[in-house]
């Protein structure tokens, strides 16, 4: 009897974890490095710094998400949205050019951007990796070629173009774009049949296509998507830089994929999915910062970065499957 | 419109894959109200003529009439519904999702509806009498006939004017072949128009009302059902005559068993005993859930025992044994779901005979000389009659029949005491399934011990000595000699069960109750 | 009472654009001599001796020259009994930027950072406007406090006064016939400073040639310096004289040279910064023939004398410290011996004084 | 008759395109360069520099593609190099260790890294993305944890082992390494049934299990053989080098990524497979020096190296889908 009871509360807990796994280590977080900086962790200005620089690496996870629901890696997110800040800074700053014009501009390069990845997989039918990195490559060439490999210094900005990524009310502006994005997407792949039809190729592309989907379609507009969004991101990287480099972007990459992947292994377990995503950048973020106030030596938050990857995806791992067999155990 | 006006009308169609002809100016009319079977060899172009209507391939040249107007599947959708050869569904996606995925989502306010997603899933089952699965089990959970059985639901959900199924049974229980067969029938009886593939020569008689023939990808025959044999519709599949009644028990030698199972208890369900003697071959039937798949599995080691024994040639084996260790012990299976499971994409026949030469007796690190292998490869190709005949070519270029040849041929070649053969024939053309069954029956005469596990019990009572009818991973009974014939099977298999209340439309009870649960 | 918003700017320091050879001579010799006098600050307001916390953002802490800046900061940080805390910008814009948001929302005393101020605009801004003075090294091209971005005060050695001392070397040592690469990251603007200083005199000076001013991303330096090496020798053969912004390049320079097959006596390069592996191959005479080092420890002190101060509400001291020349006959001498530019001034000594309002001799 | 032969030559020319469309581009690189600049392009120095430097790329192209023949990502690949030639240095400078026991500890660290990366992928079920990715970060805090960030010049380290990757009568003894170790990976991925086991492993990982293949332990066995590799690549790298920066090794990761996936259209296409790495490493390697010695703008070097990865991709497509064409007409 009471072996039982324990057995059934265990299940549900494993069951909870491999749900809400992230969950708990953001909370964990959040409970930790408060305790230990009471001050400091959870000041309005540590938060408020933390979602706005966190917002651009959300919308790039989103942006590799999308094209990640069909199977398809996109590795170039990062010199894409270091070419739209190159853009975003350079056409105000050296043509002139009012901000929203300038936003147009970038988006319409964007999508443009990521029809050409979109027609390479699915047209030309080249490897999505290989085709998107040697996109990367074309486009990091752009930045420096329009840049000559130069910073161009934002020093007057229009306040309405820095004020883009500001506070209104204490809340950063930028944090509420990510959650405006993050609802049409989460409501697009979860709420949509198109975004259950991405979900379908991705896990087997020969029954979506048996299934009247129409596989390059869908893989063409996750391309697109993925574009706009890396457009999105450049207007507002450059809008809280101020200053256009070329050589920024790349960094984003692996914590981009960092972010889907390990959100990968909550909420929908298996899958890659827009809550999961949105809360393992806030937990890489959080935990991140915590450890840089606790002062510890600059080489701690590489080993907590790949601990905390590690450990997490294990943890969800182990949970997952543990719910698996109990499903099959109870099925059968 | 007059009414000898076919539904569907195909006129000229032509479709070459690289060069090489599928289809070559092949016709097929569909009457309005028909089950029109389609026969053929392996290869002769069933699959490809119907996934061009449903749209997947382009054809090269061609007309497709829909009610006299000419259509294009590419770029309509029409009022047909497909259930295709190869098992069109989402593994890691629930059973509810990929019945929506065929049927439609249910939707509210243009977003899904979650709720009535799940509760379409119930009525989709209804309509072929068989009890639901848990709607949020995952597809991945589900054995091999509950994927058929999800496969063929689905599609069923609407009335299409035109229904088309490719070999739908090929890994079907035979009572959920009738549940199916009669859900064609209503089907029909209310207006719908099917074309039903099959390489079970025997189901179509009192099924279908007409059945065209396609050779080389040519339709060369098409007659009422009511006015062809079984040897007619052979000859003209084949070119020749073949003797149907072919059966040949070899008498069963009086020697020691190679294998032995004693009380052995899988997934909860057992105890099973029984045993298997050199050059003897034995089927396991059973109702779907039976447990039959699940005991071959534990005897190749894929599968963990939870009790019992086994004995192979005297020596106990171990539970703990990897599938590597079995094949090593002398045990091989090929497994069921050919696409899933048994073929390598994109690699070819070569390596696809020839995954793991390991278990030919080599070592890990010795060379290997391709020269050969594909002298090796030839030889097999040529022994089953692989079409083409290209050692080099891709798996994926052959159709299913081909591909299953490849299959077996890569474990019937393989050494080894007992070799455990999961729907051997599945999707094998007939002319085909006879050269196997000889094979089998000279692979057992040469020694080996043959473990038959098959959903088709024609096949069962053709080619085994004996056969075993699971229920619930018991030996509910056993069939031996002259008392083993298709109806025994049946019989055996439905009275066996402990609660046959209803059972032509209501499975037992027993057997179900656990897909019930989740 | 802490003053976090900078003074004004400095007066910049003009670029030679020529140089005769005996003014390069002359160069050479003053640049090369040992560093003995103080010319630093001898008096200024005293240090608390609360506990104080200073922040370094560190541009990348797995480059050599930031982290011997921030080791600066810290011992000098540790010599009033104050604690410094680095944190890593990782190498990338927005690496420096999350960790100088960090900075701002440790709420320190001052915050000191290596990485480039102006693409750290928005967070520099909250710092002042909390009160927090923020202190370059090497933040921006010129040493002195930078209203544009905000610095109270940018700490290092005089770009051109650094370029200047690479072109005469060049100059001197190959008695005006020199032919001139410069090798440079042309991302930061204090490099191309630095180049304009190193190549203007090259340009104008009649014997020489000033060949190529060759762009390496740092960020790719280890896979692209083999083939650009390639192209160098297949365009200028191996007869040249080398000067760049950063030493950091010329280990792989060198190891492409000798997989080319280049006699280590025959390329002539001239670095900046001086990291041990520049001292290293100068020692051995591997390529390298000089370099015009940073005193690490130094800039630290330099660092905390600006906090002192600002937490004084007083003006940033005054004070850039020489630049200095190492070649193969001085390599051992002024911090030589720990592969390091350690001024014999006694700086320490001195700044101590000053904070702590004592009369040591030094 | 003309026309049989013209198509029967076309054929004959997209089948040999389809197998060995590197090698055509790589004799188009050789010859359109040593043109244009005939006394620089092939000579020795040129050569003997870009062979060795490419030694090492060509070296952990070979470490990505172990795993990757059974359809595993290795991100570890960049940092682990670095970490290696950190070691390498570290131990003879700071320790005082002979360079072949400094060698040998560091091959042990190769083995135990795969060990760990391969364990983390079979044992604890985590995606080999992710999961190498933590590694990753795990492998550059303890580069920098050794090193402190600091650059560790190799002062004294003994001609013998410089030596390692000079020059045998003008032969760079770095590609002479390569090509033993290139031979003995064709050897066992080609002719032995290990190699078949672990390509049939990333055709179809269920198939290959009930054929008998021990999937785990052939996945950890590509990760050792990866690790070992990353060793030997930061063994030689620190030899080539002479001087240890901790910042070393992350920009090798895309370059060999590159190498393996347009290796993999070639050769054996649709597979990764030794001789296209190589061929795919020595393309890109000569062809962006040519444009290198043409005195291009710096920034040519990315959109050439983007450009190239897309052409020869899409090339190689599309002979192999030509090819497949024509293997079935023949066959039938
Ligand atoms: N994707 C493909 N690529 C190349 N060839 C193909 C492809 N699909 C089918 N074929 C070829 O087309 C011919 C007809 O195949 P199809 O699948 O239509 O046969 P089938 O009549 O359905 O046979 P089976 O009874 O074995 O399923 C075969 O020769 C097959 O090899
Ligand atoms: N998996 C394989 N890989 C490579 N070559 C193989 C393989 N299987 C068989 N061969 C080769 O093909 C040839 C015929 O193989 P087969 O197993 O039919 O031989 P056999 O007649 O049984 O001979 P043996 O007495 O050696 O077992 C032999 O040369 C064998 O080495
Ligand atoms: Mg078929
Ligand atoms: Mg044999």
């Amino acid at each position: 009897m009471t072996q039982t009871t324990t057995g059934r509360s265990f299940k549900a807990l494993t069951g909870f974890v491999s749900i809400y796994g992230l969950l708990i280590v953001f909370a964990l977080v959040l409970i930790v490095f408060s305790a230990l900086r009471p001050n400091t962790f959870l000041s309005s200005g540590n938060i408020g710094n933390l979602l706005t620089s966190q917002s651009i690496t959300a919308l790039l996870a989103f942006a590799v998400m999308l094209p990640l629901t069909t199977g398809r890696f996109d590795m170039s997110v990062g010199y894409h949205i270091g070419l739209a800040h190159v853009l975003m800074i350079g056409l105000q700053v050296n043509a002139a050019v009012p901000w929203p014009l300038a936003a147009l501009i970038v988006l319409a390069a964007g999508l443009v951007i990521g029809l050409i990845n979109g027609l390479l997989v699915t047209r030309f039918k080249i490897d999505a990796f290989i085709a998107t990195m040697g996109m990367g490559s074309l486009l990091y060439g752009v930045s420096n070629w329009y840049t000559d490999g130069q910073q161009i210094p934002g020093f007057s900005l229009p306040d309405s173009f820095t004020g883009l990524t500001g506070f209104v009310h204490g809340v950063p502006v930028t944090a509420l774009y990510v959650a405006v994005v993050g609802i049409i997407l989460w409501v697009i792949l979860e709420r949509m049949p198109v975004g259950r039809g991405l979900y379908v190729i991705g896990s087997n592309a020969r029954a979506a296509e048996l299934s009247g989907i129409s596989v390059p379609n869908y893989v063409l507009g996750a391309f697109i998507g993925s574009g706009l969004l890396c457009a999105l991101a450049g207007i507002l990287l450059a809008s809280i830089l101020r200053a256009a480099t070329p050589s920024v972007g790349a960094e984003y990459l692996l914590p981009a994929f960092a972010g889907v992947l390990l959100g990968a292994t909550s909420i929908k377990p298996g899958r890659v999915n827009v809550l999961g995503t949105l809360l393992a950048v806030l937990v890489l973020a959080f935990s991140f910062s915590g450890v840089q106030q606790l002062g510890a030596a600059f080489y701690v938050e590489y080993f907590f970065n790949g601990g905390i990857l590690i450990i997490a995806v294990s943890l969800s791992v182990y949970a997952a499957n543990r719910r698996r067999k109990e499903a099959v155990a109870a099925s059968s | 419109m007059t009414d000898t006006q076919p539904l569907l009308d195909v006129r000229g169609l032509t479709k070459r894959f690289f060069g090489s002809l599928a289809l070559d100016n092949a016709a097929f009319s569909l009457a309005r109200g028909e089950i029109h079977a389609l026969v053929g060899e392996n290869g002769a172009g069933k699959s490809t003529f119907i996934k061009i209507l449903a749209g997947v391939y382009d054809a090269d040249e061609g007309e497709i009439l829909l009610e006299g107007a000419r259509v294009d599947p590419r770029s309509q959708s029409l009022p047909l519904a497909f259930v295709h050869q190869d098992l069109a569904l989402v593994d890691d996606l629930s059973v509810c999702e990929n019945i929506a995925l065929v049927a439609g989502y249910p939707r509210k306010a243009g977003l899904i509806d979650w709720r009535a997603v799940m509760r379409q899933t119930s009525a989709i089952y209804e309509t072929m009498r068989i009890p639901p699965v848990d709607p949020n089990r995952l597809v991945a959970t589900l054995s091999t006939p509950e994927k058929a059985i999800l496969n063929i639901v689905r599609t069923l959900a609407h009335t299409p004017k035109v229904l088309v199924l490719d070999e739908p049974t090929a890994a079907l229980p035979e009572q959920d072949a009738h549940r199916l067969f009669d859900a064609m029938r209503r089907m029909r009886d209310q207006g719908a128009s099917i074309i039903y593939v099959s390489h079970r020569l025997h189901e179509l008689f009192g099924l279908a009302d007409r059945i065209t023939v396609f050779r080389d990808g040519r339709r060369v025959h098409t007659a009422a059902m009511n006015e062809i044999t079984g040897s007619e519709i052979v000859e003209q599949m084949l070119g020749r005559a073949v003797d149907l009644a072919h059966r040949a028990h070899a008498p069963v030698r009086d020697e020691e068993p190679v294998l032995k199972v004693e009380g052995l208890v899988v997934d909860r369900r057992g105890p099973l005993d029984f045993t298997l003697r050199p050059g003897e071959v034995l089927g396991l039937v059973g109702l779907r859930g039976g447990g039959q798949e699940a005991v071959g599995r534990t005897l190749f080691g894929a599968k963990r025992a939870e009790a019992g024994t086994i004995t192979l040639a005297g020596r106990t084996l171990d539970h703990q044994d990897s599938i590597g260790g079995r094949i090593k012990a002398g045990i091989v299976l090929l497994a069921g779901d050919r696409t899933s499971e048994s073929t390598f994409p994109a690699m070819s026949l070569i390596e696809n005979l020839f995954p793991n030469p390991l278990i030919r007796g080599r070592s890990a690190f010795e060379l290997v000389s391709p020269a050969a292998e594909r002298r090796a490869a030839k030889e097999r190709l040529d022994r089953f009659d692989v079409r083409p005949r290209n050692e080099g070519a891709m798996i994926d270029w052959l159709s299913g029949g081909n591909q299953q040849k490849v299959c077996l041929a890569r474990w019937l070649e393989a050494d080894g005491k007992v070799a455990i053969l999961e729907e051997p024939t599945a999707g094998v053309d007939i002319g085909a399934k006879i050269a196997i069954h000889r094979m089998l029956r000279e692979a057992a005469a040469a020694g080996r011990a043959i473990l038959v596990i098959s959903s088709d019990l024609e096949e069962v009572a053709t080619l085994c000595d004996r056969a075993l009818v699971i229920d619930r991973g018991r030996a509910a009974g056993e069939l031996v000699g002259e008392r083993l014939t298709i109806d025994g099977l049946i019989a055996l298999s439905t009275l066996g069960a402990p609660t046959a209340a209803a059972p032509e439309h209501q499975a037992p009870k027993g057997a179900d109750a656990p897909h019930l649960g989740g | 009472e802490t003053r976090a918003k900078p003074f004004d700017a400095w007066p910049k320091s003009e670029i030679m654009k020529t140089m005769s050879l005996d003014e390069a001579k002359a160069i050479v010799a003053a640049r090369t001599g040992p560093q003995t006098e103080w010319k630093g600050p001898t008096t200024g307001p005293e240090a608390t001796t609360a506990a104080t916390t200073v922040v370094y953002v560190s541009a990348d802490q797995s480059y050599v020259s930031f982290v011997n800046w921030g080791r600066g900061v810290s011992e000098a940080a540790e010599a009033l009994g104050w604690k410094a805390v680095t944190l890593n910008g990782k190498g990338t814009v927005t690496g420096n930027l999350s960790a100088m948001q960090q900075a701002v929302a440790m709420k320190p005393a001052a915050i000191v950072t290596s990485a480039d101020a102006s693409a750290l605009q928005g967070p520099i801004k909250q710092a002042v406007d909390a009160g927090i003075p923020v202190i370059g090294i090497h933040a921006t091209a010129f040493p002195g406090p930078d209203p544009e971005t905000n610095l109270f005060m940018n700490i290092g050695s005089d770009p051109v006064e650094i370029g200047a001392a690479q072109a005469a070397y060049v100059i001197a040592k190959s008695n005006g016939t020199a032919r001139l690469l410069h090798f440079l990251d042309s991302g930061f603007a204090i490099a191309r400073l630095k180049a304009e200083a190193a190549t203007e005199p090259v340009k104008n000076c009649k014997g020489c040639t000033f060949l190529e001013m060759i762009n390496i991303p740092i960020a790719d330096q280890t896979r692209r310096i083999p083939s650009v090496i390639s192209g160098v020798i297949a365009n200028y053969g191996d007869d040249w004289w080398g000067t760049t912004c950063c030493d950091n390049f010329y280990p792989y320079i060198a190891s492409a040279l000798r997989a080319s097959g280049v006699e280590p006596s025959k390329v002539h390069l001239v670095g900046a910064d001086g990291p041990p592996s520049a001292y290293d191959m100068i020692r051995k005479g591997e390529y390298e023939v000089a370099t015009v080092p940073e005193p690490s420890t130094l800039f630290g002190y330099q660092a905390i004398d600006a906090v002192v101060r600002a937490m004084a509400g007083e003006e940033p001291a005054k004070f850039v410290q020489p630049t200095y020349l190492v070649t193969r006959e001085n390599v051992d001498k002024e911090g030589g011996d720990k592969n390091e530019f350690i001024p014999s001034n006694g700086f320490a000594c001195h700044y101590m004084n000053v904070w702590r309002k004592t009369a040591k001799a030094c």
